[in-house]
């Protein structure tokens, strides 16, 4: 047990990516091996997180040297630096590897009966393990070039993903524009990691946040990983390709693509708070990133309230949302160098926006997968062609107000949770973009209750009279997610207390995670 | 199809270049080069028999469905070469010391030795197995599909 | 090799990134903007790779060769790692223009529908 | 006016990377090098490998290898997949 839990943070890793592997070869044989082999090995992994995360909360953080004669070696006997790839699992790598197994799990799970229909199933799994194993890389990693090359093995298999039903030229331009967007993301991110190592060096996230010196290299490789994650990110001034590729993605496949833009978001927060942390001054990267925040708020409810498309009101949808993250993560940047500041409310916007993460994840999660059960039982994603599926969908009605619900930020619901968290902080900061907040969020709720209208109430149209209730495994992939969002929002507290909270102070305790790699600081 | 001549000169000249690119996987370890590179160059001449030939002649003789059985399974090999280090870390060099390619040359500039490296020329290997297949099956399938031709699954 | 003024080959580097961006900020052709792509991948691997040079330095490889300083090593294998992974992108990107000419007959960015991003 | 932004960001641009690339280290003279060295150093002992980029790519940096071959795979896996075409025909006649 305890070797399964050295080895726990690379094996959930390399079992996924083994997984992928074998998934063609075990496909030609038979469907079935194939399907336990996906979901066998994603849950392997969920159980491995859950085991690591119980560790890490009694042990601290987890360093795991690759190929060195023992793994926590970080650094080489008698050198200062370490030499190979180090991963590194603190309590936040943990909490977004938790979120992310979970979304991965309901999402397979959503398939197995939603891409049904298609063709090429076995190439369709392989990808979608190979993206996850992607975004746990992501998330593990202590390394920068790791970063980057897991990245891109997120990015290429969720456009390939994108562009799953070959049958539409929608989805070949949404996948197309991903894949564009995502590859200059990444070849920015890989020039910054060129200038970093330029002056250091190094490529180990710890290492390099110990030797750094915030000189104006520092500072242009800094703006390059900012504009580079936001791109990923869909931030606004870059967000035109989100809503493309989300809305035209199978709908289990865009639960996994939010998730993984939260792994971007941690990329990002992983390179303010860690690499850059209280030695740089972060306050106009914060101004910057708040502003970035109130437009993706704005811009997402404003262009959600034209759309007709359901998956893509959705989509702008999470645009809105991942603006109140950004304000968070904003808020606790420009207070940083501050510590009273940062003591007051600095440290609960952050928590606030991380826990905001995870419900996004949970929320959009829960609605994409509504309105994709919504698509395979009547065939269009056209609001205006809807009505009166309430009357026979009764489960997902539920699922998709709950969601919708959630995602407004309507009291007993996770959503609520997180945004009041970064409504009180904000308030603190400056009053005026907590009224914005709760501005942007009455209007998403007006736009959600236009769509449940539209879709699920009213009189049952005769066209749709022999629309049934979808399959189980879809039913059960949603309740996954409901059950979640509603736990999460009765207890806000004891998540807060357990999960949040630890995650928070391991993002900001950045000498923690120097420590772990190279030792005490003399 | 191109021209008998074509045809003949670009057969004989891919077995050199097949030969070429498994000299520079298999000496990956000592010498410029390695498993991408060797598969490169060996792709390469696939490539030639591909323009020489035409797509539906080569699918014949290599199918996607066996180039894309070849590189799982040298996906497969390498994974399984790096986890079987786990014994003492993921990745963990276990073969140094061992009698398959264990050597360890003196240190400094010498002539290079073939039975050195370890794990690494194995990893070539699987590498190299990869790219071949990875890299064929990627130019014959984009050439089937551009000349309207089905494309297995 | 002495000195070489005025950090040409960053600046080289840097050239090849403007290029590239200047190319898929304004091309409207599909596969005019994968090769803004290619160049930009081009641009970061002569960045990265002339990073480690060291002057006078010989290949970081011990095979028959002289005394002497080796250049650093780490920026090789980056630059290869990266070489791959563009070749891979690359030809998953020229798949979906395929597929995207196939159904609307154009690779115009402007024709089929608002490509641009 | 799509025109004119573009074109100042551009400039923005191309003066932003030369700046910064005329603050880098001269070229052939590094300003750190201690990773590099110890490899250079010890990977022939380490990894056996005469060639210390191969050793670097498998062994220092071996998990980088994997992720790029998992790429590769992606890539390939990918492109199978989007230009399937034999079994859907053959269902849908």
């Amino acid at each position: 047990m305890d070797t399964l839990i050295t080895h726990s943070s690379i094996l959930i890793i390399g079992i996924l990516l083994l997984a992928a592997f074998l998934t063609p070869l075990v496909g030609r044989v038979s469907e079935r091996a194939r399907n336990i082999l996906v979901i066998g090995s994603l849950a392997f992994a969920a159980a491995l997180v859950f085991a690591l995360a119980r560790d890490i909360s009694f042990n601290g953080i987890h360093v795991y040297a690759l190929g060195a004669s023992s793994p926590g070696l970080a650094t080489p006997e008698g050198f200062m630096v370490p030499v190979r790839i180090v991963l590194e699992v603190d309590g936040m790598s943990i909490l977004m590897g938790i979120i992310w197994s979970i979304v991965a799990l309901a999402a397979t799970v959503f398939s197995l009966s939603h891409m049904s229909k298609e063709t090429g199933q076995t190439r369709f799994y392989t990808l979608v393990l190979l993206m996850v194993a992607g975004g746990f890389g992501m998330m593990f990693t202590g390394d920068l070039f790791n970063l980057f090359v897991f990245l891109e093995i997120t990015s290429i298999s969720g456009a390939a993903l994108i562009a799953s039903r070959t049958r539409f030229a929608d989805t070949q331009e949404g996948g197309f524009k991903y894949i564009v967007i995502s590859s200059v993301a990444s070849l920015m991110v890989l020039f910054a990691i060129g200038v970093l190592y330029s002056q250091y060096n190094l490529l180990n996230v710890g290492a390099l946040a110990q030797a750094m010196q915030y000189t104006m290299l520092d500072r242009m490789a800094l703006v390059i990983l900012i504009a580079a994650f936001a791109m990923k990110l869909g931030a606004v001034p870059v967000h035109m390709w989100l809503s493309d590729a989300y809305s035209v993605a199978p709908v289990s496949v865009t639960v996994l693509l939010i998730a993984a833009s939260q792994s971007c978001m941690y990329a990002l927060m992983r390179t303010c708070f860690t690499l850059y942390g209280v030695t740089a001054d972060l306050t106009a990267v914060g101004w910057i990133i708040i502003v970035s925040g109130i437009l993706s708020m704005f811009i997402g409810v404003t262009m959600a309230i034209r759309q007709t498309d359901i998956t893509r009101l959705i989509a702008y949808n999470c645009i809105c949302e991942s603006g109140f993250m950004l304000v968070g993560i904003g808020v606790g940047l420009a207070v940083l160098a501050d510590p009273g500041a940062l003591a007051a409310y600095g440290t609960t916007a952050i928590s606030g926006a991380i826990f905001h993460m995870i419900n996004h994840a949970l929320f959009e999660g829960l609605l994409f997968l509504a309105a994709g059960a919504i698509f395979y039982r009547i065939g269009t994603r056209d609001l205006n062609q809807m009505g009166g599926l309430g009357h026979t969908m009764k489960f997902t009605a539920v699922f998709f107000l709950l969601g919708a619900l959630a995602s407004s930020g309507i009291p007993p619901f996770n959503g609520f949770a997180s945004k009041i968290l970064i409504y009180e902080s904000v308030y603190q900061f400056s009053p005026i973009l907590t009224i914005i907040g709760i501005f942007v969020s009455i209007i998403t709720l007006a736009v959600f209750i236009k769509v449940f209208f539209s879709a699920f109430a009213g009189a049952p149209l005769p066209r749709y009279k022999d629309v049934k209730e979808v399959p189980r495994t879809m039913i059960a992939a949603m309740a996954v997610l409901a059950v979640m969002i509603i736990l999460f929002g009765l207890f806000p507290g004891l998540i807060t207390d357990w999960i949040i909270r630890p995650a928070t102070d391991a993002l900001l305790d950045q000498a923690a995670y120097i420590n772990a790699i190279v030792g005490a600081i003399p | 199809m191109l021209s008998k001549i074509v045809r003949t000169v670009a057969n004989q000249l891919t077995l050199f270049i097949v030969v070429f690119g498994l000299y520079v996987i298999a000496h990956g370890h000592i010498t410029p080069g390695g498993g991408f590179q060797g598969g490169a160059v060996i792709v390469s001449g696939v490539i030639l028999l591909l323009v020489a030939f035409g797509s539906q002649e080569l699918k014949k003789s290599l199918p996607e469905r066996v180039l894309s059985i070849v590189e799982s399974s040298g996906a497969v090999l390498f994974a399984i070469l790096a986890f079987a280090g786990i014994g003492t870390a993921f990745f963990y060099n276990f073969l140094v010391g061992t009698p398959i390619f264990g050597g360890v040359p003196e240190p400094g500039p010498g002539a290079g030795d073939i039975w050195t490296g370890g794990v690494i020329p194995l990893m070539n290997f699987a590498v190299g197995l990869k790219v071949i297949a990875g890299l064929s099956a990627v130019v014959l399938a984009i050439a089937l599909f551009s000349s309207g031709e089905e494309v297995e699954e | 090799m002495e000195h070489i003024p005025l950090n040409f080959p960053f600046l080289a580097a840097a050239l090849l990134v403007a290029i590239s961006f200047y190319i898929i900020i304004f091309k409207k052709n599909l596969i005019k903007l994968i090769m803004g792509i290619a160049m930009l991948a081009s641009g970061v691997n002569l960045f990265l790779v002339s990073l480690g040079y060291r002057a006078g330095g010989t290949a970081p490889i011990y095979t028959d060769v002289p005394e002497g300083p080796m250049v650093l090593a780490v920026p090789q294998a980056l630059t290869l790692t990266s070489i791959v992974i563009n070749v891979a992108v690359l030809a998953l990107m020229l798949t979906m223009v395929i597929q995207i000419h196939r159904h609307t007959g154009s690779l115009d960015s402007e024709e089929s529908r608002k490509m641009k991003g | 006016m799509r025109r004119v932004t573009g074109l100042i960001l551009l400039l923005v641009l191309v003066a932003f990377l030369v700046w910064g690339m005329l603050l880098i280290h001269p070229f052939g003279y590094p300003d750190a090098s201690d990773m590099d060295d110890y490899i250079i150093e010890n990977a022939q002992e380490e990894t056996g490998s005469n060639n210390v980029v191969a050793a670097v790519l498998f062994d220092y940096r071996g998990f980088d290898t994997l992720g790029e071959a998992t790429i590769l795979f992606t890539a390939v896996t990918g492109v199978l997949f989007l230009l399937r075409t034999l079994k859907r025909k053959r269902e849908s006649s």
